[in-house]
């Protein structure tokens, strides 16, 4: 089976300030992978260069085809969603429109009514609230929000940005569980990077290890976990 | 005080004297013997910008003079800046004339509280500061500014006048005023007040006001309709006359309507308002309105659209501020002439306020420019004119505000 | 009583001015997030367009919707060429252009036109309507319900179209819009463009009033500050409603509190205003939105 | 010696010498600059450091000017007594806005503060008693005392020069501790700063007044440099033209004010010098211009040059 996405030597940069030095790897369809490290060490800067939000070179190819010239627009209407860190979510619209939002790139309004009656499925919640505006949503609805924005994308490939950020445990789990069943039920592809590698490794099966903007070590999760070096540095037991 | 001032205006009338029998006057900042230095500040920018065509037209009068050879022999170095009507400005620029560029004399500087702010600086620097641009009454105080001249007929001569007229004309007047909420609206209601003398508390039923960044005054004339007024005296800028006579018409308000000076236009204040609603205003004139059917053929019109042709031919022709710059400029013109070859300070002064009888082209017939040591006013002179739905009929005698 | 019912007209009548170049400042508001200074000189410069086609004998339906077309372009090129630049730039940097913008646009309609102000058409009967003792202009009733037609597009646009709803999305949350595929710098674009139409729609609706001439705009852009600040910078029906409520507060202020009359009648107007922003801080109908950091 | 001491240390050798080099005329120019030198740094601590935009700073100005020249016009109050004096009472003015501002933000706050603005020329029209109406008020420019050899404008020059020095100094020490600190970390991030113990309301709207007091000061200063006062000295445009030149100096940054200042002062006269067929139009182009090539403003684009200079390339 071929990669649906590559990445080859990536370097990316903030202004003159060089994040990342030559990252590499490669995602099958249909998996989950995760990209773990310590704060600032490029892990979100890898999703934004692969949107093509920062300046980068190296090559990108995304289904076989090269998307590191492409504008950031040009990617997600290949069916590469970015849910950003911080969840990106429109305070000012209601959840609904936040969700039409999601589904602009698209032009098949059949499928795009599919997907709405999917994520509401996914997160009943948010039909309850779908008149309501995103920002009086709680931290977690907000966040399944993003998730569901992105979904409405019907994208072959699902960048996540630390989902768990500023969540109650609780609720953590709940949309972990969620991804899981979206990546089971419509084959998603998702690159998630998380800072809680314990939950990042649960659920991907590949992972791999940025340092300082490289990439220093790669495998199936079940190998990483059992890594001394990560479980000290990253599991903490 | 005052006898100290007078005292030394006759040192300096005497040493004027003297001085005209000298050759050139070398040491006049600003003249030498193939040029005069003349300043003005305009506003060419900002909300006042619409008065900005005279400053340019002043300019283009200029021009024409020097073309023809300037004024006994000197050219006109005209320097004007711009002051978007803001006092500080024009202290500002009005010092980089007299202290930069050493001009001779400053002339029509536009605005009253612009000229207010350079009033006593002129008179202390003893520079004349002469035909301001404004109607203001305090330009006509020798006694206490030897060096400041007013031109055109003040805002309180012309209250009064209408005042006289109500007085003589309407019987059981119910008094309307509407003016703008600053030195110019208060000067004509000061000037129509007192014209009214006793009567006025009497007379004057409501006063309204507005400002000039109202964007409408229909509400205030849906007031003076309900205080039963018959007199409508209207102190607006010519964007506000147009609202008010077109609103007065529609909602059926017909008083004796006494219409400012400041809006005779018949092409932008009068057509606008449309002619049928226009009907039997009232206003005083003392020039020669432009838009004017009355004066198409006239020889002095037709001098003036040729001289605007050829010198400021981006001016509007149907903009009487544009006349009223060639009239000016030909006023200072005159009192240049008449210094000869004396143009020391003291004696532009004293030309300037030694002019007879002059009577210029596109001022109305009969219209003449008189100054003296103690009078200070150049135009003193107005006719009333009623409007008959095609032109400005003049009606009743000059009226003169010098002879009370 | 009459006095009051006409008061109350002739306020709703110049709240409708205020109102139509309030829903300019709104449109470019929502799609932008940027407060246009400008927005009352473009619509001063369209109508002077509207002005010289008039006078060179085109119709008058053919005028108006020509000058909505020709504004449109017009807002689309000085987005593309004078904003986009700086559109990374901090917001009172683009505040400051848009100063720039108001400046060049008043001051290169006085060099073209000159100052001196023009009357322009109404394409509403001259001849006022009587109601019972209240008399209304013609034109009057007519600015009225282009404004509210206005504000009925507007308000579909937004609801209701996509392209309403990525412009709001892209103005609210730029980076989000773009990861959801949004050209952002296009529907800034396009928010240019919509807000100058509807700009020239006000200035058209204005000019017979007021008289065309290159500061026709300054007051009622203040007014129009004042209507969108009152309704809610977010609400174009807020945006109306405020104008209205400013055009009569004012001139029953003025008609009925003697000791101040006609004289305060901007100051009482705007302390309303912000008497009424320190108990709805977003204006009467903006809405109330917690921003999380 | 640090580089920008060796700047300040310049830039008050020029600042001293200049009197002795320049006409009066040129003299009164830069007495203006510092005068809205002075206003900016004002504007710039309630905008720049904590994120207050004012549209109508104008009207503390004319609070301050009016202050000043009704003091010196009806009690003969000498003018070193006036500046104080009007600062003072924009403090307390600028205070008490400042309150109800708390509600406000961003947009609101800024549109509110323009009404206030638009306000100030009916008002001062109203109470003619005081103000003396739309006639303003004249005064006189003060001699130098103790029969200094120095005339009018050099007099006033360097009184207004100390006054600068003096409001800089104060600013300086204000921003750069921890009060500057507070003012940033609430503009930054509202919620954290309170978090820390911040006193936000307190910090704003004595922000507010403070702000408002340096206004004030220097427009008790303007009203003896130009000696007169009127309603039309101090309308909307007087406002905006702070705001552009606070943002064209550059926010957040003491020394912007200067810049800021320089640009009110001197630019429009260029925009005039090159077009009087239309002076607004070359100067928007500037404004434009400027906000194109310096989008954090004269002071922003210093910083940037000077840290390409100094940080070595990579």
């Amino acid at each position: 089976m071929s990669a649906i996405l590559e990445v080859e030597n990536l370097q990316a940069w903030y202004g003159r300030t060089q994040a990342l030095h030559g990252v590499s790897f490669s995602m099958e369809p249909r998996g989950i992978t995760t990209i773990l490290g310590a704060n600032g060490a490029g892990k979100t800067t890898t999703l934004r260069a692969i949107s093509a939000m920062i300046r980068t070179a190296g090559t990108i190819r995304f289904d076989g085809a090269r998307i590191d010239r492409k504008a950031t627009e040009d990617i997600v209407a290949l069916g590469v969603a970015h849910v950003p860190q911080g969840r990106g979510t429109f305070m000012e619209l209601t959840v609904e429109e936040n969700l039409r939002v999601g589904a602009w790139a698209r032009r098949d309004r059949s499928g795009v009514a599919e997907d709405f009656d999917r994520v509401y499925r996914l997160f009943p919640v948010l039909l309850q609230r779908r008149r309501q505006l995103a920002g009086t949503l709680s931290g977690g609805e907000q966040q399944m929000l993003a998730v569901g924005r992105g979904l409405m994308l019907r994208p072959r490939l699902l960048l996540l940005d630390e989902p768990s950020l500023g969540l109650a445990p609780l609720v953590v789990q709940e949309i972990f569980a969620i991804l899981r069943r979206i990546n089971q039920e419509s084959g998603v592809t998702i690159l998630l990077v998380e800072q809680n590698a314990r939950l990042a490794l649960a659920l991907a099966d590949r992972a791999f290890l940025i340092e300082t903007g490289r990439v220093v070590m790669s495998g199936a999760s079940a190998e990483l976990t059992s890594d001394d070096a990560i479980r000290r540095a990253y599991l903490g037991y | 005080m005052n006898v100290m001032r007078r005292v030394l205006m006759l040192l300096l009338v005497g040493t004027v004297g003297l001085a005209t029998a000298l050759p050139a006057g070398a040491q006049t900042p600003g003249v030498t013997s193939t040029e005069i230095k003349i300043g003005n500040t305009n506003p060419y920018s900002g909300p006042a910008s619409a008065y900005g065509t005279i400053g340019k037209a002043l300019g283009a009068y200029f021009k024409k003079i020097n073309d023809e050879g300037g004024i006994n022999g000197r050219k006109i170095n005209y320097i004007t800046y711009d002051d978007s009507y803001a006092p500080p400005k024009t202290v500002e620029m009005v010092r980089r004339l007299v202290e930069q560029d050493q001009v001779a004399l400053l002339f029509q500087t536009l605005g009253t509280p612009t000229n207010s702010a350079i009033h006593k600086y002129m008179n202390g620097k003893q520079v004349p500061h002469i035909f301001v641009a404004t109607g203001a009454t305090k330009w006509n105080d020798p006694k206490n500014f030897p060096w400041t001249m007013g031109w055109q007929p003040n805002y309180q001569i012309e209250g009064r006048i209408y005042a006289q007229y109500v007085l003589k004309n309407v019987k059981d007047a119910k008094v309307g005023i509407l003016y703008q909420n600053d030195d110019y609206g208060k000067d004509y209601r000061k000037g129509f007040l007192d014209g009214l003398g006793e009567a006025a508390k009497r007379v004057v039923v409501l006063e309204q006001t507005y400002e000039v960044t109202d964007p409408t005054i229909d509400s205030q004339i849906v007031n003076l309709k309900n205080s039963g007024a018959n007199v409508f005296f209207n102190v607006t800028i010519p964007k506000f006359a147009v609202q008010a006579i077109k609103k007065s018409h529609d909602i059926g308000w017909k008083p004796v309507h006494l219409l400012n000076n400041v809006s005779s236009s018949l092409g932008t204040t009068l057509k606008p308002a449309g002619l049928e609603a226009s009907k039997g205003l009232i206003t005083a004139l003392y020039m020669k309105e432009v838009t004017d059917p009355q004066w198409k053929n006239d020889k002095a019109y037709l001098d003036w659209v040729a001289w605007m042709k050829k010198y400021y031919p981006e001016g509007a022709l149907d903009d009487q501020a544009n006349a009223y710059a060639y009239s000016v400029a030909a006023t200072l013109v005159q009192a240049l002439k008449q210094c000869g070859n004396d143009l020391s300070r003291q004696n532009i002064m004293k030309q300037a306020a030694s002019l007879k009888n002059l009577e210029l082209p596109m001022l109305l017939p009969g219209i003449k420019i008189n100054t003296s040591a103690t009078d200070f006013a150049p135009i003193e002179q107005e006719q009333l004119a009623k409007f008959n739905g095609e032109i400005w009929q003049v009606f009743g005698e000059l009226i003169d505000a010098s002879k009370k | 009583m009459d006095i009051f019912l006409q008061q109350v007209v002739s306020g709703i009548a110049t709240g409708g001015i205020y109102a139509s170049l309030a829903l300019a400042l709104v449109m470019i508001y929502q799609a932008t997030d940027v407060v246009n200074f400008a927005q009352g000189e473009m619509a001063m410069f369209s109508t002077y367009l509207a002005w010289s086609m008039l006078n060179a004998g085109v119709p008058y339906w053919v005028t108006f919707f020509a000058t909505v077309a020709l504004a449109f372009l017009l807002g689309l090129v000085i987005e593309r060429l004078v904003i986009r630049p700086v559109e990374s730039a901090p917001i009172l940097s683009i505040v400051i252009v848009t100063l720039g913008l108001l400046v060049i646009h008043n001051s290169i309609a006085g060099w073209i036109w000159s100052y001196i102000q023009k009357p322009f058409p109404s394409p509403f009967p001259s001849r006022p309507v009587h109601m019972g003792p209240i008399i209304v202009g013609a034109h009057d009733i007519g600015e009225i319900s282009v404004t509210l037609i206005v504000l009925l597009l507007l308000f579909a646009f937004f609801r209701y179209t996509p392209v309403g709803l990525a412009m709001r999305a892209a103005a609210h949350n730029p980076v989000s819009s773009r990861l959801s595929g949004i050209r952002v710098s296009r529907m800034l674009m396009l928010g240019w463009g919509l807000a100058a139409a509807f700009g020239a729609v006000a200035g058209m609706m204005v000019a017979p009033i007021v008289t065309l001439e290159p500061n026709m705009m300054g007051g009622i852009q203040i007014y129009a500050f004042a209507a969108a600040t009152l309704g809610g910078f977010t609400s174009p029906g807020g945006a109306v409603l405020g104008g209205i409520i400013v055009g009569v507060a004012e001139n029953l202020v003025g008609t009925y509190v003697r000791f101040i009359g006609t004289e305060l009648k901007l100051t009482v107007a705007l302390a309303i205003i912000i008497i009424v922003l320190l108990v709805r801080p977003r204006g009467l109908f903006g809405r109330a939105v917690v921003r999380r950091v | 010696m640090s580089a920008p001491t060796i700047a300040v240390l310049v830039a008050a050798v020029i600042a001293l010498v200049l009197p002795f080099m320049l006409s009066n005329f040129r003299l009164f120019q830069f007495t203006q600059v510092f005068i809205y030198a002075i206003a900016l740094l004002g504007l710039n601590m309630l905008t720049g450091f904590n994120g207050q935009i004012s549209l109508g700073h104008g009207a503390f100005f004319a609070v301050g000017a009016y202050t000043g020249a009704i003091m010196m016009d009806r009690w003969n109050v000498p003018y070193g007594w006036t500046i104080p004096v009007g600062g003072l009472l924009c403090l307390i003015v600028g205070f008490l806005f400042g309150i109800p501002a708390l509600r406000l933000e961003g947009l609101y706050l800024a549109l509110a503060t323009f009404a206030l603005a638009l306000a100030v020329p009916q008002i001062l029209k109203y109470f003619e008693h005081w103000t003396g109406g739309s006639q303003g008020i004249v005064l006189t420019k003060p001699a130098a005392p103790f029969g200094l050899p120095l005339s009018e404008d050099q007099w006033f020059y360097f009184v207004t020069l100390v006054v600068l020095f003096v409001m800089f100094v104060l600013a300086r020490n204000l921003l750069s501790g921890r009060i500057g600190r507070a003012l940033v970390a609430i503009r930054d991030n509202p919620l954290a700063a309170e978090a820390m113990g911040v006193n936000k309301a307190l910090y704003k709207s004595l922000t507010f007044g403070v702000s408002a007091a340096y206004t004030g000061v220097a427009g008790a200063l303007s009203a003896v440099a130009i000696a007169f006062v009127a309603p039309d000295s101090f309308n909307i445009l007087l406002s905006i033209s702070l705001l552009t030149g606070s943002v064209i100096g550059g926010l957040a940054s003491i020394s912007g004010a200067i810049y800021g200042a320089l640009f009110i002062q001197f630019v429009p006269n260029w925009a005039q010098d090159i077009s009087k067929a239309a002076p607004w139009a070359i100067f928007g182009l500037f404004l434009i211009v400027f906000m194109y090539v310096m989008p954090y403003g004269i002071a922003g684009a210093l910083r940037l040059v000077w840290n390409r200079l100094t940080r070595p390339q990579g």
